[in-house]
C-alpha cells in the first residue's frame, strides 16, 4: 500500500454540505455522527440533519430503507443544515436514486459500485444502471468498490463476508475524511470507546478508516482535497449537541435551579422517546422517569406528581399529543405546573414518524374543550432546546399552568456546537409554597399576577380538593353560577396574558426600524430565515426577520413591529397556522410560505419566497 | 399486619370530614362507605394532612370533596394514573384512591390494570353499583346480562367482568370485597387494607337506590345474606350460612358447597383459609358466584412484593450512591469538548 | 270544595315566560314539560330551557340542589326560551333564591310557602326569611300552602306523608294551568299513560292536579287569568321535539334514506347520553347501538363499522371530543364515512357538564395532530337536529369523509313544536359502492370531487388495505416521499373545500343588499339573534343577521356579504372562536359578542350590544 | 372443532399475499407468523374478499399490509374497537386482529380486555415479544422485571402482565399459545382459532432480533424447547419432555411437574387435558412458567359462549320481527300530535 503519493491542490471552502446515505443496516447514522465530530472538534460550525426510514430496518436495497445523514460545516456562523448537497456518498442504488435530486451540480458523488448489482437495480427500481446511462455527467462522479476494498483490507484479519463488510461505511469515512482533510483521531478513539469489549470490531474498523484514508491518499483519483477553515465562534467551551439531549438537559437544570424533584412521566413515541431515554440516565440528579402505559396516563402521572410538588414533564408527540388534550384540561383547570412537550412530526395521523413538521400549532393552543388557554413557547434550533425547556419549567412553576414546549423531529434529531453555559451562571427558579394561611385555606385566592398558591400535601391545615368541575373564585369549591362561570374563565385568561409581562419582547433581525419586508417565522425555521435575511440584506434587500420564541402569550411588541413593515410573510413547516394567528389577531394582510414536505425549508426556498414578494425576479435556482 | 388503634386515638371522625355538603343522593350507599373511611381513618395515628384521596368521576368519585385531606377529583378513568404520579414523587403521602365500576373498569380498565400490576403503595376501593349512577343509568362492565337499563331497553350483550379476578389476573398483592350496608365488617376490611404495602383492592358493593335499587340484596339484606356471602377469615375454616353449618371444599380441580353435617361432612373437610394463598387459589375463590356459591368478602389475599414507589425511590438512591449527586456543569460539559478561543 | 266562583278578568297576553323551580326530586322537568305539552297542543309556538344541576339528586333543600324549567309559549313565532321570566313557580326557599333574579319586575311568583321551613331556610343561604322581609315588594307574590293542600286533597285516598307530598308538583301544575286558561286533558292523559301499572298513583297526581286547579278557581287570590292566543305557523302537523331527539330522528332518516344500517357507538356522557338512548328504542330500523367502553372506542368502532359499509355515527361532549381526536385524525387520512357529534356543554375540562356552552368550536376545528381539516356544521335549533344531522350523514357518505356535528346543552333539551315532515318527500342519499375496477384497485383515486371510491370487504378484487401511515396518491400505499406528502395535504383540503359547491349559499335576514349592522352567529343563538334583528328593525334600526350553520367550508358567499355591512358582531356562547376565523379569513374588523355563563343569550342582550354597536344609548333593561 | 381442510384445496398461500414488500427486519419473527397464516388460510375454503385484517401500531401491526385482504392498519392500541364496530355490522367478514405486546397491553389493555368479555367473533393474535420494537427497544408490559432497555437503563420496575391470565380473567371463550419458531404447530393452533366462534385468543412467542434477541428462546430452541414446553391436546394427558418422561399432576389446590417412573408417578397419574375446563383450571394451566414449569402451548381453552355481534343482530331481527321494519313516518310523527290550519 506504500506507493508514491501525488501531491494534491487543496481548496479551501467556506462551507461544505455532505450526505452520506446507504440502507438502514449501513451505519450512515454513525457515519455522518462521526464526521460532525471532528468537524465539530476542528473548530467549524456544524449543523445536522438525520433523516431515516420509519421501519426499523427495511429489507436491505429497497428505496423506502435508505437511511441518509446530511452535515453543513463551515467556517462562519451557519444555522442550517445545508441546501444543496456538495458531496454525496451512496453505499447503494436505493440510496442513489432517493438523494440524487439534492446534489447539486457538478456535486461530488461518492459511489460504492460494489453494490450496483443487477437485484439492487431492481430493488431500487432502476431499468438501467445509472452507472452506465451516462444520467450522472452532472456530478464529478466517483465509483470506489468499498465493499471490496473493506474486505481486502479485513482480510488479514482473518474476517469475510458479511461480519467483514459491516465495516464499509468506516471505509468510506475515511475516504471522505481524507477528502476534506479532517483527522483520523476522533474516530479512533470513538471506535475503541464503542467497541471496548469486541476488540475485533476494534481491529476492523480501524483498518477499513484507514484503508478508506489511504485510498484518497494513493489512488489516483481526487484532483484536489478540500479545507474549511475554523469558524469564528464566539470563545468558549464547545460540544456538539442535538434538540433531544439539550432539551433533556434544560429539564434537569430547571429543576436543578429549582431545588425541585424532576419527573418525566411518557410514553414512548417517535422522535420524542431519546427525552425519556436521556432522562433516565440521569437518576442520580433524583430524576423520576416513568414509562407509563400511555400517553393518557403519562399526562395524568404529571398531575398528580404536581399536586405532590415535583417540577413534572410530559413527553410525546402529534398523536400523543391528542391522547392528552383531555387531562391538559384539567390542569388547565386545577391550575397545577407542568410541562408538555410536543416533538412534531408529520401528520396528519400516524403520518410520516420520523420527518419533520410544525403542523401542531393549532392542536396545542386549541384542541381542548371549553376555554382552555395554554402558555406556549417553540425552540428555534437544537440548543435552544436547553433553554425553551428551562423557561418552560419556569413559567409553569411559577404562573401554576400547564405550558406546551414545541419542538420537531428536525430540531430533536439535529445537532450543532453548543457554547457550553456555566452552571453556576444559570439563575434560580424561585418557588413558593404556603405553610400556613390566615383563616381558611383558599386554593383560588390569587396574587397580582393572578396565581394561585401550590400547597403541598403534608402541610397541616392547608388541606383542600382540586377537581375538573367549575370551581369558585378565592375557595375553589365546586360551583355553578353562570357569573362566577365567567369569571372564572377571565381569570384563567388573564393569568395566561400577563406572563406576556414576564417574557422579553421580541427582537428583529434586520432592520428594527422597520422596512419593505418582514418575514416572520416560529420554531425550527428560525435558523434558515436567519440565514435567508442576511443573505438578502447582503445584496441590499430591505428585509428583516422577527422570531416568536413565546406563542401563548406572544410578547408584548409583536403588533408596534409587524406593523412597521409594509410586507409581512409568514414562513412555516405547515399549511399556515400561526399566519392565521396574526391575521385575526391584528387584522395585517400576512402571507404564507408554506411546506409541507417532512423537511426544513432551504436557505433558497426563503430567499425565493422574500424576492418574490419584494417583486424582483428570483435568479434561476441551479439545483 | 393488625390494625394499627392506639389506645387513645389521636383522631375523631370529625377531623376527616371537609366542610362540604355531600351531595348524593339520599338513601345512596355512598354514604355508608364514606362513614366507614372516616372511622377507619379515625383508629389510625396519621394526621389528616398526610392522606390524599383522589377519584375519576362518577358518583362515587365526589368522594375525594368530603374528606378533610388533600384530594383530586380528576376525569374519568384517569385515577389510577394521576395517583401514580404522586405516589412516585410523594411515598410519604398516604393515598386511596375511590372508583366506580364505570371509571374504573369501563373507560379506566387499563389504568385500573396497569396500577395493580405495578403494586404501587395506595388503596383502592371500586364502589360496584353494577350502573352508571352520575349519567343516570346505563348499564356498566359489572352489570348482569340482558340488564335493561336506558341504553340498553332490549337488554345489554356483554358479559359482565368481575373486579377481583381482573384484578388477581393483573397480579394484586392484595384483594378484598366489602359490602356498603355490613359496616362493621367493611370497615374491618379498610382497615386491612389500610395497612398494607402495596395496591391494596378492595371491591365494595354499594347500592344505588335510584338506578339499580337491589342490585346487591343477596349480600346486603340482614335477612339472607349469611347464607349468600362468607366472610373470609385468614386461618379459619370456610364457613357460612344462618346456621354456620355450610362451607366450602375443594373436589379435585373445583370449589363446592357443603352441608356439614350433610354427606359425612365435617368441619375439619372444609377449606382453611389462607390469606397467601397462591393466585390460582385466590383466582377460584373470586368466582364463587351467587346464587351458585357464597360469595367471599373479607381477605382474599394478601402478599408481599416490593411496591412500584419505592422502587423507583430506591433506584434513584442508589444512582446517586454509585454515581454521586448529580453535577450540573459535568452535565452540561458531556464528555467531548472543544475550546474556541475568541 | 264547591264554593262559589269569582268572576275574573281575563287577560290576552302574546307571549309568557313561566319558570317552574324546585328540588332535583321535586318533578319540575316533568311539571314544565306537562305544561309544555299543554301550550303546545293548543297551537301555541313554544319554546323551552330546562336547568338541572350535576348531581343526580342532590341532598334536599340546598340551592345547587335546584332544578328548573323554563318554557316560553306565544301567539307568534318564537325561537327563544324568553328573557326576563312572567312567572315564577317555586317549590322552596332554594329555588326562590337562585331563580329570583331571573324574574321581571312586577312578575308572579307563586310560592310554596310550606317549605319556608326554618331549616330549608337555612339550607338555602337565607339569614331572614324572605316571605317575611319585604324582600319580595317588587314581585306579585302568592303564597300558597302547596304541600299542605297536596297532602289535604290524598287524605281521603288514604295516603300520607312523602308519598302523599310526591304529587305535590301536579297540584303546582294545576295552579298554573288554571292560571293560563290551559286545559287539564292532556296532562290527566299523560298520567293515565305514565303511571299506568300504578293505579294508586294515577289517583293521586289526578287529584293533586284538580285541586291545584280548583284552588286558583276557588280562593279569592288571583285577579285575573290569562291567555294567550293560537300561534300564526304554517299549516301542518305539529309535535314538540327536542333537539336530541331531533338529532337521532334525523340520523335514522338519513339511514332510511340512504339504504344503510345505522351504526351508532358512544360513550354515555351528558347531555349526549340521550341520543344513544333514543336510538336504542329503534331497533327495528336496523339500528345498531354500541354502547363502548369509552369515547376512542366508540369512535374507533365507527371507523371499523364505517369500512364495513355502515352510516357510522359516534356521539359525546366536550371531554370525549378530546379523547376521540387521535382517531377522528385515523378517519381523515382513511377518508372513511362517519359522523361525530358533539353536544357542547361548559368546559373547560368537566366544567358545567349540564350547562350550555359554544366552546368546542376550535377544538373541532383544530384539535388534532398535523393537518388534518374535517367538515363541521352546527345545529341552529332543535328542531334543525333533525337537519343538521340529516346533511351531516350525507356529506360524509357522499364525501368519504368524517364530519362534526355541533349541537349544545341547550338545543339538545330544549324543545320547540316542530311542523312533521312528509317522509317521502325527504330526498335519497345516493351512495356507490364499485364492485369492479379497471385493473388494479386504487382506493385513492379520485372523482372530481376529490372523493375515493368506498369498496366494501367483500367485494371480489377489491381488496385493499387504509392506514395513518401517509399513502400515496391514487394507490394508497404507505409512502413517505416528500412531494407526495405535500400532494395528499393539498387533496385532502381541496377535497373538503369543494363541499361548499354542494351547500346551500349563506342567506341574510333583514336587508341582504347590505347596511349598517350584520350580526354574525352559527349554532344555539341563532332564534335569540334572530329575534333581536327583527325588534331592531321594527324599531327602525339597520340591522341584518347572518346565521352559519356550515362552519367548514363556509357557503362560499360569505365574504361578499360580511363586506355589504359597516360593521359586524360574532355572537357566541364562547370567549369569541368563529369570529377569529372570520378576521383571519377576510381582515374583517369584525367586534366579539360573548358570554360565557353556561346560559344562552337573552334577546335583550343581543339588541343591546346592537345598540351599542349602532351607537344608540340603551333604554335602561328593565330588571 | 376439526380444521376445514377441503380435498383438494381452493386456494394457495399466494392467493393471500399482497404486492407489498415486506418491511421487517431480515430475521424477525413476524416473517414465519405471516407464512404460518398464509397457510392456515390456504387450507381453508373462504376467498381473500371475505376476510379483513385490523391491527394497531408497531412492527407487527405492519401484518395487514402483507395480506391480499381487507385490512386496516389502524392507530396504537385501538385495533380491538376497531373490529368490533366492524363485526357488528359485518358479522360475514372473517376478521383477524393483530397485535403487539405493547399494542394489545399497554396502551390498548382496555381495548384488549372489552373485547374479550364481549367475545366479539373473530381471532386475535398477540405477537409478544416482550418489548417495544417499532420504537426502538424500550420495555413492554410482558418484558420481565429488571430488564435493563433503553428507557429503563437500571432495570424495569413493573411485574410483568401475563396474557394468557389476563384473558382468562377477562372470559376468553379461546385461549391458545403458540411459538414463531415451531410452525407446524402454530399453524394447527391458528387452525382451530379459525374454527372459533368468537374471541380466539392466541399469543405468540415472537422473537425480536433486533432488541430482544432470544427471549423466548427457551421455546424456539430446538435442542431445549422440549424440555420446556408442553404441548396440550384435549383428552390427552400433559405430557411433555425430550424423552416424554414428564407430566403434570394436581397436588391439592395447584399444579406439579412430575418424572414418570420418578415416585411412583406412572403416567396414569398426570391429568388428562380438557379444553372446556373451567377458567379456574386454565388460570391454573397460564399460571406455569418457565423456569419453573414447563409452558403449555396449544389449545388451553375453548369453550361455546354466545358472540356479541351475533346478540347485536339477533336483538335487530327480533326488533323487526315483534315491531316490524320501522316506519319513518311513524317514527317522525310521534304520538303527540296536533294540527294547524293555515
Ligand atoms: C371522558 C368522559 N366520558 C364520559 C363521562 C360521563 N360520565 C361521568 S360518570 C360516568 C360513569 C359513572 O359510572 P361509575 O363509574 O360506575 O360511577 P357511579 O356514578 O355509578 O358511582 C360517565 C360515563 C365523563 N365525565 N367524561
Ligand atoms: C398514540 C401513539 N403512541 C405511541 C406510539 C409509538 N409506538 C408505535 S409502536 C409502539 C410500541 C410497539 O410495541 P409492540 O406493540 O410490542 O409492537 P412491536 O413493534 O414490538 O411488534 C409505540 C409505543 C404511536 N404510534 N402512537
Ligand atoms: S345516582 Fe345512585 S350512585 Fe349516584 S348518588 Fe344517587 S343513589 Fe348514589
Ligand atoms: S425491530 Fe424487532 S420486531 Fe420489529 S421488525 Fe425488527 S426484529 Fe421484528
Ligand atoms: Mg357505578
Ligand atoms: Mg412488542
Amino acid at each position: 500500500m506504500s506507493t508514491e503519493v501525488t501531491p494534491r491542490r487543496k481548496e479551501e471552502l467556506q462551507e461544505v454540505t455532505i450526505r452520506f446515505a446507504g440502507d438502514s443496516g449501513d451505519g450512515m447514522q454513525l457515519t455522518g455522527t462521526q464526521f460532525t465530530n471532528t468537524a465539530a472538534v476542528l473548530g467549524n460550525d456544524v449543523s445536522t440533519l438525520p433523516d431515516f426510514p420509519a421501519e426499523i430496518r427495511a429489507p436491505a436495497g429497497t428505496t423506502y430503507g435508505v437511511s441518509g445523514f446530511q452535515i453543513h460545516f463551515s467556517s462562519f456562523d451557519i444555522h442550517t443544515p445545508g441546501d444543496a448537497v456538495d458531496a454525496l456518498v451512496v453505499m447503494n442504488p436505493a440510496a442513489l436514486k432517493v438523494n440524487l435530486e439534492d446534489l447539486r451540480e457538478n456535486g461530488i458523488l461518492i459511489i460504492n459500485e460494489d453494490s450496483f448489482t443487477e437485484q439492487n437495480l431492481k430493488l431500487a427500481g432502476y431499468a438501467e444502471n445509472p452507472l452506465e446511462d451516462n444520467s450522472l455527467t452532472n456530478y464529478r462522479v466517483f465509483r470506489i468498490p468499498v465493499t471490496k476494498a473493506t474486505l481486502e483490507a479485513l482480510e488479514e484479519l482473518g474476517m469475510k463476508g458479511k461480519d467483514a463488510a459491516r465495516s464499509k461505511n468506516f471505509y468510506a469515512l475515511g475516504v471522505v475524511l481524507w477528502l476534506y482533510n479532517r483527522p483520523l483521531e476522533p474516530t479512533l478513539d470513538f471506535i475503541n470507546k464503542k467497541f471496548k469489549n469486541k476488540p475485533e470490531a476494534i481491529k476492523a474498523n480501524e483498518r477499513a478508516l484507514r484503508a478508506g484514508w489511504y485510498f484518497g491518499e494513493t489512488a489516483e483519483f481526487f484532483t484536489s482535497t478540500y479545507d474549511v477553515p475554523k469558524a469564528e465562534l464566539p470563545a468558549g467551551q464547545y460540544r456538539k449537541i442535538s434538540g433531544n439531549e439539550a432539551l433533556a438537559y434544560g429539564l434537569i437544570a430547571a429543576a436543578v435551579k429549582s431545588g425541585k424533584p424532576l419527573f418525566y412521566g411518557s410514553y414512548p413515541i417517535t422522535p420524542a422517546s431519546d427525552i425519556l431515554h436521556e432522562l433516565a440516565k440521569h437518576k442520580n440528579f433524583g430524576v423520576k422517569t416513568f414509562q407509563a402505559e400511555d400517553e393518557i396516563a403519562a399526562v395524568c402521572s404529571c398531575i398528580g406528581a404536581s399536586f405532590g410538588g415535583a417540577l413534572s414533564v410530559t413527553g410525546t408527540s402529534g398523536p400523543g399529543i391528542a391522547l392528552k388534550a383531555e387531562a391538559m384540561g384539567l390542569g388547565v383547570m386545577m391550575e397545577l405546573p407542568f410541562v408538555v412537550v410536543n416533538v412534531q412530526r408529520g401528520g396528519p395521523s400516524t403520518g410520516l414518524p420520523t420527518k419533520t413538521e410544525q403542523s401542531d400549532l393549532n392542536q396545542v393552543l386549541y384542541g381542548r374543550n371549553g376555554e382552555c388557554p395554554m402558555p406556549v413557547i417553540a425552540a428555534k434550533s437544537p440548543s435552544d432546546c436547553f433553554h425553551a425547556a428551562f423557561e418552560a419549567c419556569k413559567i409553569s412553576m411559577q404562573h401554576m399552568v400547564p405550558v406546551v414546549l414545541l419542538t420537531d423531529a428536525y430540531l430533536a434529531n439535529g445537532a450543532e456546537p453548543w457554547n457550553i453555559p456555566d452552571a453556576s451562571l444559570i439563575p434560580e427558579i424561585e418557588i413558593e409554597h404556603p405553610t400556613e394561611w390566615d383563616g381558611e385555606f383558599t386554593p383560588y385566592r390569587r396574587d397580582e399576577r393572578g396565581v394561585r398558591p401550590w400547597a403541598l400535601p403534608g402541610t397541616p391545615g392547608l388541606q383542600h380538593r382540586l377537581g375538573g368541575l367549575e370551581k369558585k373564585n378565592i375557595t375553589g369549591g365546586v360551583n355553578y353560577d353562570p357569573d362566577n362561570h365567567e369569571l372564572m374563565i377571565k381569570l384563567r385568561q388573564e393569568k395566561i396574558d400577563k406572563i406576556a409581562d414576564e417574557i422579553p419582547p421580541a427582537t428583529v433581525t434586520g432592520n428594527p426600524e422597520g422596512g419593505e419586508l418582514l418575514i416572520v417565522t416560529w420554531g425550527g425555521p428560525f435558523g434558515t430565515a436567519f440565514a435567508a435575511t442576511n443573505r438578502q440584506r447582503s445584496k441590499g434587500r430591505d428585509v428583516s426577520h422577527l422570531h416568536l420564541r413565546w406563542l401563548n402569550p406572544m410578547p408584548s411588541n409583536v403588533e408596534e413591529i409587524l406593523r412597521r413593515y409594509k410586507k409581512v410573510i409568514v414562513a412555516e413547516i405547515n399549511m399556515g397556522q400561526l399566519i392565521n394567528i396574526i391575521r385575526s389577531k391584528f387584522l395585517i394582510d400576512a402571507k404564507p410560505l408554506n411546506k409541507m414536505k417532512g423537511r426544513p425549508f432551504t436557505i433558497t426556498e426563503v430567499e425565493a419566497a422574500m424576492e418574490r414578494e419584494l417583486g424582483i425576479p428570483s435568479e434561476p435556482i441551479s439545483s | 399486619m393488625s390494625t394499627a388503634t392506639p389506645d387513645k386515638p389521636k383522631y375523631t371522625i370529625k377531623d376527616f370530614a371537609s366542610d362540604q355538603d355531600v351531595r348524593w343522593c339520599p338513601g345512596c350507599g355512598d354514604y355508608s362507605i364514606l362513614s366507614a373511611v372516616k372511622k377507619v381513618l379515625a383508629q389510625r395515628d396519621r394526621p389528616p394532612e398526610e392522606y390524599c384521596f383522589i377519584s375519576g368521576i362518577g358518583c362515587s368519585s365526589r368522594f375525594p370533596y368530603y374528606m378533610n385531606t388533600y384530594g383530586l377529583h380528576t376525569i374519568h378513568g384517569r385515577a389510577p394514573a394521576v395517583a401514580t404520579g404522586m405516589k412516585i414523587v410523594r411515598p410519604d403521602i398516604e393515598t386511596w384512591l375511590i372508583t366506580g365500576d364505570g371509571d374504573g373498569l369501563s373507560i379506566g380498565g387499563n389504568h385500573f390494570m396497569h396500577l395493580i400490576r405495578r403494586n404501587v403503595n395506595l388503596r383502592l376501593m371500586l364502589f360496584n353499583n353494577r350502573i352508571y349512577g352520575l349519567t343516570k343509568g346505563q348499564y356498566s362492565p359489572t352489570s348482569e346480562q340482558n340488564k335493561r337499563t336506558k341504553s340498553t331497553p332490549m337488554g345489554s350483550l356483554d358479559f359482565p367482568v368481575d373486579p377481583l379476578c381482573l384484578a388477581i389476573g393483573a397480579g394484586a398483592t392484595f384483594v378484598a370485597r366489602g359490602v356498603d350496608m355490613h359496616p362493621k365488617h367493611l370497615i374491618e376490611t379498610l382497615s386491612r387494607a389500610a395497612d398494607h404495602k402495596g395496591t391494596a383492592f378492595v371491591e365494595i358493593y354499594q347500592n344505588c337506590n335510584i338506578f339499580n335499587d337491589g342490585a346487591f340484596a343477596h349480600a346486603q339484606d340482614r335477612k339472607v345474606r349469611s347464607d349468600n356471602v362468607i366472610e373470609l377469615v385468614h386461618g379459619e375454616p370456610m364457613i357460612y350460612g344462618a346456621d354456620l353449618n355450610r362451607g366450602i371444599i375443594r373436589n379435585g380441580d373445583h370449589l363446592e358447597s357443603v352441608t356439614i353435617g350433610e354427606n359425612g361432612v365435617t368441619k375439619d373437610d372444609l377449606l382453611v383459609h389462607d390469606e397467601t394463598c397462591p393466585e390460582t387459589v385466590a383466582f377460584s375463590l373470586a368466582r364463587m358466584k351467587y346464587p351458585d356459591m357464597p360469595e367471599p368478602i373479607g381477605v382474599i389475599r394478601a402478599v408481599d412484593r416490593p411496591c412500584y414507589d419505592d422502587l423507583v425511590n430506591e433506584q434513584v438512591e442508589h444512582a446517586v450512591e454509585t454515581r454521586g449527586n448529580g453535577d450540573l456543569q459535568k452535565l452540561l460539559t458531556g464528555t467531548e469538548t472543544w475550546d474556541v478561543n475568541g
